[in-house]
């Protein structure tokens, strides 16, 4: 199987092979005399070179981050079954930016009209979770476009709440 | 003693209480909302009964219902643990009328002390130092006026609050207004009352408090300092004890004035006397809180007490069991308060369910958790999953403890803000303990090390990444790459929980 | 302080030593056998390197091996641990031949001690209180003769022995020969020494030891008593510190002895000495333990001290960090030893997969474990598990703590001692103290309550045993009423190691 | 679903059906209102008029365990899909009384031979596993049968060793 993983920009290619002594690997076409055991699910242990590697993977949302003992990296991976890239949900090129919900909750208070002029920074929309109250502000100095939600909707992770443009 | 104890609380400070009532062979009762049927405290309670829907108001805050439960079981006393209705000073009168026993100090000083401005006069007459600012709630105009006279920055606070709910900084005269309104409707929410004062701002202020617990036959001891100056938007993050820079001169003074508070308004049971201190090491007044800290498993740590058996036997009447002089602290201790909620991501809550706890052990270590492996985090109450607590001989031995032991935490399915914790405890500042209310704030706003260093563990990381992809059929659903199904289960529980919580609040 | 040690050992007493050294800022080095590759303290050290099959006289106890890993690793220093080869003078001299620090005594003391006669002889003329019995070791005939002299009951012991490994009590002259010869053959496999000697048993003794510390600039102190005497065939089950029959005269004049016995033998580091001690409190010394004890979490937890911290700092060259009247004991704490073992069936050994593992937590309560979920515990080496370590202000409430901490384990898979300790706890002789070392067998020879207490949760226990069948399915097989699938899974796996066993035998 | 439940002796008649609201339950006839939920895999929750009881299950080897809160009972289970019984391993009613094997491990020595008389209680076998050496002992007063197993074999939990007559 060969796998392209992306970690902070690099990419890398590993080539994984079953073999009767465990899995052969290969990274950007070197071999790697890894020690893999599977020690609980979400879990692995890694011999390579002697050193040891306790090697968590964490999903929780929309990312997936590998744990290497305490050092937290955030990965995309593409591999023969599946894809996916990330991307942060702010994201988006153009004169838009979008404001978009970093988690479910509640939308307690709209700061800004639609048409009116924002600094970056500036708060627009209040929304509550867990009964803490956060302030999202304009990811750029411009005009409200819209204005998607009203004040007491409730709102999923990622649902955008409001342009800038 | 009490033969049998209702715990008017959820999460681990409800476990913490019910672990109690076990060893001390008292049965315990739990409450519980529509969501937390499944929550830890219920299945370790003796007993357990429904008292609502997951909005706090209509079951964790609903005096007649927690009551009403208290009665049918017959529980002839309640705790509050912290938060909820642990500093309402109506429902330890409603207990009270119904003939059963409030394991806290008596309503009248709760009242006192749970009103900022009426605390703030009683310690001026009682000669506490005090930080300037209005004794009183104040509307906008006034607060206005006042912030002009002793000047920006200045903080708004709840008068009923606590926790950092309903509390602001202005920093100056036009963010003042709508600071003033967010903490006027916040307060509302937290504590059904929305009046607010104003306090002049201590530049890079240490919060230090004090634990004091008086019996009901007069006696009051303190035990010793907290250190809780690592705050982020006022909400503490890492607690110790004893503090880096309280010497045993200051530890008695301070503990002096804190006995001084408490007898004054004749307080009975656990309380903590907080104060701010300058950079001269001066002490000012902040709050007194009328009960049972987050933080109290490090003052337990160093003086070798449990501070819950002891509310239980002074509530049941009993004496304190030793004197002032027989309080000794003992090595150093730290605690992590471990919350559902992203540090890389403005640290916005991220409830959902925990498809992995490894959790850390052996020596120095002790964990007071509400959580378990393969339960979902509701995102109707506060986001804490855990208190980690680090005890060694000193304050080096107990941060190096601490980071072996986050090291050997790890929790899947949510984020989490154990990353955080690394970031604080391998500062330099943190370890020289040169630490106020503002380190956190400064070190967040810092730029963090890029993750992927050049030390090959990114190598590593490539290759568990498709190694976990490549036996992800082989294991259940968690361990594989396979985000996509994961997440839409998570966003579906999220988007039913979000509507039942829209709903709720038409 | 060393850059990087090696850990000479496995299961929980390495995964403690790994602790220690990532606390301190030392790279720690694990070796493994085959059947060890996926045990914890392969993946919580920072290296690790395999030494070869399972049987422990071609990994655990092969010195060139462990020596040439510590080589090629660069490790500067090896921690022994206990058992294995942490009392083989010959393995400590190999290491300081081959510039390698060996974290233990110097090998002459070792030889002293290690030597159960040897070490009569010199305490005797230390005069340090004695049992009557053979100085040396002995043949068949010899005891045969020696116990007709002193009288029966003896016990016949290993002279390299501990942890009642080749120990036996004879109680007749019939008994006396196939006893001599088990014992010396399971002196031979344990030890690769089959010299046993015998001493007149002291009828209903105490066992209580006495932790020593030592470094090597001639200073010695004692860390106070440990309370062993509930053990089984002479392994201890539960250790408590302080010891309920040890008052601050006695204490002292043990440690005293103690101290005195260590400092004859030229000894340094962690070491124990033991003592058996008759009804009328008079103290007889039984074997010095040149290692640190399985119980020395006890002594941790009254004491304030972390004994691995010391060990390391005290092989590194540092002298002991305090003085003998700066040792303070605080409150009681009792340590349970959880073993892969059938209390219901004659305590046989329970190896097998840990299905499911829920650890007890929270306020005073400390596990040093050595396994996971997931695990399967191997067939080839000692059975413990993990230790849980209860700790109160005194011995009442430290036991009602670890009984709610016991109520919070579970272990499934394998069959554990778990049952066991509840047992030992809720018995009037035990809350007590009227314990000696013929306590427990007295209390597993007496009849058992039957379990179906018509206290109603047999009621429930019908009721769970039909819906676990029923959610089976949507379950993952271990949650289910399936035996069979399960259980022909664990047989199978049994099969496997049980012929390698027999292979390796061959 | 209908499952005959043994507990030390005492049968139970346990009904259940699984409706909107949770599982409906019977014991022997009688309706109880039991609140359940499954907290984790092997755990349940069950509230049961107001009693809160966690409730685990145990499986070792050949034994089902259920564990209430502390106390723990042996159970054997008779339902729709399969049948156990529990009965001790060394079971038998006749004359003939079996040693076996209480776990995997290793024979270190024959104490008795083929035809000699034994007591009971008497050590008939000494068998090795985790480095412990532990003697099996006659189950009753009388001539072993048979000797099964060599001196160094290695035996399965279960395997019959010897007979005594």
């Amino acid at each position: 199987m060969i796998y392209e993983v992306t970690i902070a920009g690099k990419s890398y290619r590993v080539e994984l092979q079953r073999s009767a002594r465990g899995w052969q690997c290969k990274l950007d076409g070197r071999e790697l005399p890894v020690d893999v055991t599977a020690a609980q699910s979400g879990v692995l242990s890694l011999l390579l070179n002697g050193r040891s590697y306790e090697v968590k993977q964490e999903i929780a949302g929309t990312d997936t981050n590998i744990v290497v003992g305490n050092e937290r990296f955030a990965v995309s991976l593409r591999d023969p079954r599946s894809f996916r890239s990330r991307r942060s949900a702010g994201g988006g090129d153009q004169g838009v930016k979008k404001i978009n919900a970093p988690m479910p909750g509640k939308i307690v208070r709209l700061l800004a009209a639609e048409g009116s002029a924002v600094q970056a920074g500036q708060s627009v929309i209040v929304i509550e979770a867990m009964k803490m109250q956060n302030e999202l502000k304009a990811p750029k100095t411009g005009v409200v476009k819209k204005i998607i939600v009203a004040e007491g909707a409730a709102v999923d992770a990622g649902q955008t709440l409001a342009e800038v443009e | 003693m009490f033969k049998k104890v209702l715990i008017a609380n959820r999460g681990e400070i409800a476990v913490r209480v019910i672990r109690a009532c076990r060893e001390m062979g008292i049965a315990s009762v739990a409450v519980f909302s529509e969501v937390d049927r499944a929550a830890l405290h219920v299945s370790k309670a003796d007993e357990a009964y429904p008292i609502g829907p997951a909005a706090a108001r209509e079951s964790y805050l609903n005096i007649a219902k927690i009551l009403d439960v208290a009665r049918k079981s017959g529980a002839e006393a309640v705790h509050p643990g912290y938060g909820f209705l642990s500093e309402n000073a109506q429902f330890a009168r409603a207990c009270a009328d119904a003939g059963i026993k409030f394991i806290g100090p008596p309503a009248s000083a709760m009242e006192l002390m749970g009103s900022k401005t009426r605390a703030r006069t009683a310690m001026q007459a009682a000669g506490v130092p005090m930080v300037p600012g209005s004794a009183r709630g104040l509307t906008v105009a006034e607060a206005e006026a006042l912030a002009g006279k002793i000047g920006f920055p200045v903080m708004i606070k709840a008068a009923a609050g606590g926790g950092g709910k309903g509390m602001r900084l202005v920093r100056n005269a036009a963010e003042l207004k709508p600071a003033f309104e967010t903490a006027q409707s916040e307060a509302l929410r937290a504590f059904n009352d929305d009046e607010v004062y104003l306090e002049k701002l201590i530049e890079n202020p240490r919060h230090i408090e004090i634990q004091v617990l008086g019996d009901e036959h007069g006696n009051v001891v303190y035990l010793g300092e907290r250190e809780c100056s690592v705050q982020r938007r006022h909400q503490k993050v890492i607690e110790e004890a004893p503090s880096a820079i309280v010497d045993e001169e200051m530890r008695r003074k301070m503990g002096g004035v804190a006995v001084q508070a408490a007898k004054s308004a004749g307080y009975t049971n656990a309380g903590t006397v907080e104060f701010l201190v300058d950079t001269a090491r001066n002490f000012y007044f902040l709050e007194m809180n009328t009960r049972l800290q987050v933080e109290h498993p490090v003052t337990e740590l160093v003086t070798g007490l449990d501070l819950v058996h002891l509310q239980l036997r002074i509530a049941a009447g009993e004496k304190l069991p030793f004197k002032q002089e027989d309080v000794r602290l003992r090595g150093h201790a730290i605690e992590c308060r471990i919350y559902a909620e992203d540090p890389e991501n403005n640290f916005f809550p991220s409830p959902g369910k925990i498809t992995r706890l490894m959790r850390p052990s052996g020596p120095g270590v002790r964990e007071d958790s509400g959580v378990y492996e393969g339960w979902t985090v509701p995102l109707d109450y506060d986001p804490m999953l855990s208190k980690l607590v680090a005890y060694a001989p000193d304050r080096a031995a107990a941060i190096a403890r601490m980071r072996r032991a986050l090291d050997e935490y790890f929790i899947g399915g949510i984020k989490s803000n154990l990353p955080l914790f690394r970031r604080i405890l391998e500062h330099p500042d943190f370890a020289a303990a040169r630490i106020d209310t503002g380190f956190l704030d400064r070190l967040l706003s810092a730029q963090p090390e890029i993750s992927a260093s050049g030390n090959g563990l990114s190598d590593i990381a490539a290759i568990a990444a498709a190694l976990f992809a490549a036996t992800a059929p082989q294991k259940n659903g968690q361990s594989g790459a396979r985000p996509e199904p994961a997440r839409h289960e998570e966003l579906s529980a999220w988007k039913r929980v979000a509507r039942a919580e829209g709903l709720r609040n038409e």
